[in-house]
């Protein structure tokens, strides 16, 4: 029996009209006695919010803070394994800064893989306002590269 | 020896692979499509890419993928486990470009084993026998009709291309040959994209044994015995043994030397098998050469004490073999049963989360496996959930522990074929190792 | 014993005047006090019935039932492993018969271990009501013999 | 041979014996206490009773119970397997007296070799080498400070009852030898009931080592070489291997010599252990005789291929031995790994729920466990989990592999010592095979 084992049962309890509870298993014994239901019934609600919070997963997590900010901020994401380049060469400018303005079907980047330089463009109209990779470096299908701003 | 290795699959294969690099004190690479986020070898490996969405022909098979992470990951060699790339010769030509190393066999040989035609014509040139057959590709009904006649009815009409079953069909009488004929070619360019077939003479109930065989990159090989694998349905294997019931040490002998001619005489380099029938009458001929890991190697692996995965390795990296052919036993008898998520009756696949776990354990008892409890079997790849292999002194022994090893294994969730590998151990045929290529279609 | 367990209980207790609940099994021990059942079967939202229906263990449902014949009714179970037999020797009549009348300490059976004859006594004052094993057949630990309706 | 056999134990070792029953048609009946109504023994064996509530003393080891249940049931034999009733004359007699056949000794020689004193005694009789001590129980503290000034300092005190280190006392000074008497006294009556204690030299950071033997009821006894067992944590053992790195071909025959003369000598029969001290200049003293199957018998199995527990019934149910001295093999390597539930580094004892497990498998990995994912581990019985075994070629081929089994082992939960483990494997003296009885006090 952990604490998360009683708050089960404790929110249970909050919504009968028990007000005096044992329990004895192999794993121990817990008895609760409750005050005031009523009063308790009030407070509820910011209660089950910690409840519920208990442990989220880390994905959730991630999510969560992306939802943050508020739905208008789209990820470009990396449609192949390979090196991440910012430029189409190593003396040339970059193709998009923190700030620029892009439009959908604009070069965002380059991933080189087996030799060959494939460019990355967005499908968003926005401003981008993460660069998630350094340049040079590895990245996975799937990985976030850019976060922009949608245009409204 | 190569620094860090890529593995190329997923599943048991790839967490077997990942389990000899670490013995051997290599780093793995694993690749996984956005399926496999959970999977085992996922998370088994020292690092993991991923390759590309669910399905395979962009993650699994997805070559550029491949090559790019090995490149970027810095990985010196690739595994490719069995399916997949495993048999594909223009990733091994890739490899070979990119300079990275392909575990296994060239992709020249490759291709000459990939090719039904060329392979049997390989076989006959080197004496090792074959079944009478068109001696080539047939492109015409009248063609085929004077072949089949000569080579005498029924005949089998087979895909230059193929494998698994498809295009092949069986004909018994002249009347029937022609249109046979055309549905086999047209199975076999809608299966390969290959049009082509041949006709051989068919065989009646024969077994299905294999030959291990072990060549270095230095002009060494060897074989490591036989096994049995006529247990099929619909020409996938379900349960095989080693050594076969009934192979005796000559027999083996003769098999055995046939298998290495073909692999010397090819300049084969590193493990393959080499697939023969055996006949009624105790004859046997060449069928097709695998050019990788077999899924069934672990029978093999304990009779012998060899291990397969680190010889292809060792072989990989230029070592030379240090086992001679006359220091190769077979000690006990060993039953690999694959275990597969589908219906025990109607074998209709059956992927899904698996809610309960209880795997087999104790003397004897090997497990290969990339589930645990909570995995979610997905309906993208095959569906091998494990392979449980015994291992005992006797044959009768064997069974004996396979059957406890088979009732404990507890899995729910999903349905498995547990149920029908229980129904073969208590088998008086299967018991009297009198098993065929027939022997489940009788059976079920 | 779990919250499962305890929400199948509750519910049944919900639908009785029963203000005090207490359950002793294998798996535990459970007691329960219920404040103002009238009130609080007002406050009950319906859904909450559905909820808490969802597959109630087999034990449970089995207690149900017993319950339902109110908690009256105890049941003796045997304290060792052994062959259960109703009279002192085959001549012999039986201890007790269905509807016969008990006292606490009466024997209500013999339990046969290692050639060893063990009198079970009731615990309870009370009338018979089930039999539940065979003359001559073998009982494991804590199984029950018989069910008694106590008296009041 | 038996039709039923009542198994009177739990966890993996009941779980192994439910194995062997199988393996060889025999019908098994388990017994349970009331906490282990959802363990694995429970659910795998053919029929399970009830026998009493958590406690041990009102369950497994509830004699009458255990009887009892035999009868009721038709169990014509019972595997007591380590623990417990084990090594309890007293069940053994009751058990021949009711007709049933107990598989182990006789409570006569069990009764001999519980008491250390009375097995010192045979011992030097048989000309088994003992280290120099009292030669009887000792009753006050004059005769033994008479003792110990003969043998020299330092010496160690020992309860005649004992075992489990519990009762003994080092005494390095005649000063501190009176109140260590009367401790290892008062300590002796709380563990054992009994207070006799005596006196043997003390050896300085000894090995210990001991020797499988297995004697049918025809007068035939072999052993089946050493185990090395000396990685210890306050007298329990937690890691064992054979063979042991200190062991020769020569030694291992002087010491297994020693044990069959031992085993002979006192009409010893089913399989037992002679334990040794193996001391620097390896010479070796008994130190006692466990007459039981041990917890670590699978490392034996695996460089023997012997089944030490289908042994154990073959010889109740009167066969004769088939395996002859010079016929016994040592081939290859064996690691066992005791995985238990506490916390790696306080050692404190971890019950709870098992909510995610993944167990290692592949290629010469045994694993005898009775969790599972779901399981809960209850307080009230040992904390052992599961012993994790690895088979390998080499001594180093056998820790590289147990490595990568280590670290593939995944459990949610619950704490063990699985970290403790992955240390050992990676430690130097360890890895060059220099363990004595003090290697995990320096380690840890």
């Amino acid at each position: 029996m952990d604490i998360k084992d009683i708050k089960a049962i404790y929110k249970f309890l909050r919504e009968t009209d028990i007000v005096e509870f044992e329990l004895e298993g192999e794993n121990g014994k817990i008895r609760l006695k409750r005050g005031n239901a009523s009063v308790i019934r009030e407070v509820t609600p910011v209660v089950e919010f910690a409840d519920s919070a208990a442990q989220p997963p880390r994905e959730v997590k991630k999510e969560e803070a992306e939802k943050a900010k508020p739905e208008n901020i789209k990820i470009v994401t990396s449609p192949m394994v390979g090196t991440f380049y910012r430029s189409p060469s190593p003396e040339a400018a970059a193709f998009v800064e923190m700030g620029s303005i892009v439009k959908s079907g604009q070069t965002m980047c380059i991933i080189e893989a087996m030799k060959l330089m494939n460019e990355v463009e967005s499908e968003f109209n926005g401003k981008v306002v993460s660069i998630l990779v350094e340049n040079g470096q590895p990245v996975e299908y799937g990985e976030p590269l850019f976060h922009i701003e949608v245009s409204k | 020896m190569f620094n860090k290795i890529l593995i190329a699959n997923r599943g048991e294969i790839a967490v077997r692979i990942i389990r000899a690099c670490k013995e051997m004190g290599l780093r793995t690479l694993a690749v996984y499509s956005v399926a496999d986020k959970e999977a085992l070898h996922t998370r088994l490996a020292d690092g993991a890419i991923c390759i590309g969405p669910a399905k395979s022909s962009d993650s699994y098979l997805n070559i550029t993928s491949l090559i790019s992470s090995m490149e970027v990951a810095d990985a010196e060699a690739v595994h490719p486990g069995y399916g997949f790339l495993a048999e594909n010769a223009g990733f091994a030509e890739a490899c070979e470009k990119c300079g990275i190393k392909f575990i296994g066999p060239t992709s020249s040989t490759m291709r000459m084993m990939g090719n039904k035609v060329q392979a049997k014509k390989i076989a006959e040139e080197l004496k090792v026998p074959v079944l009478p057959w068109s001696n080539k590709g047939l492109s015409d009904e009248k063609e085929a009709l004077e072949v089949a006649k000569k080579i005498g009815f029924p005949v089998l009409i087979k895909a230059s291309a193929g494998g698994g079953g498809r295009g092949m069909k069986l004909v018994h009488t002249q009347a029937s040959l022609a249109s046979a004929f055309n549905m086999a070619k047209m199975e076999a360019v809608s299966a390969f994209g290959d049009g082509e077939v041949f006709i051989e003479r068919f065989c009646e109930l024969p077994r299905h044994i294999e030959i291990q065989v072990v060549a270095d990159e230095h002009g060494n090989v060897i074989h490591l015995g036989e096994r049995e694998c006529s247990i099929q349905r619909r020409h996938q294997k379900i349960l095989e043994e080693s050594p076969s019931p009934q192979v005796d040490a000559r027999l083996r002998q003769k098999m055995g030397d046939a298998a290495v001619k073909l692999a010397k005489g090819i300049g084969y380099t590193n493990v393959g098998t080499v697939e023969f029938l055996l006949d009624k009458n105790r004859n046997f001929y060449f069928m097709e050469m695998n050019t990788r890991i077999q899924v069934e190697h672990p029978v093999t692996e304990l009779v012998t004490g060899v291990d397969l995965v680190k010889e292809q390795i060792r072989i990989a990296s230029g070592q030379k073999l240090t086992l001679k052919q006359k220091n190769v036993t077979m000690i006990g008898h060993s039953i690999e049963c694959r275990i597969n998520a589908e219906d025990p009756k109607t074998f209709v696949p059956s992927p899904g989360k698996i809610t309960e776990l209880s795997l087999p354990g104790g003397p004897g008892v090997r497990i290969d496996t990339a589930i645990y409890c909570g995995y979610t079997v997905t309906p993208y790849y095959d569906n091998l959930l494990a392979k449980l292999v015994v291992y005992a002194e006797t044959r009768a022994d064997a069974i004996a522990r396979m059957t406890r090893a088979l009732e404990e294994f507890h899995i729910a969730g999903i349905k498995t074929n547990i149920p029908l590998h229980l129904k073969i151990m208590k088998d008086h045929d299967f018991i009297a190792g009198k098993t065929d290529i027939d022997f489940l279609s009788r059976f079920t």
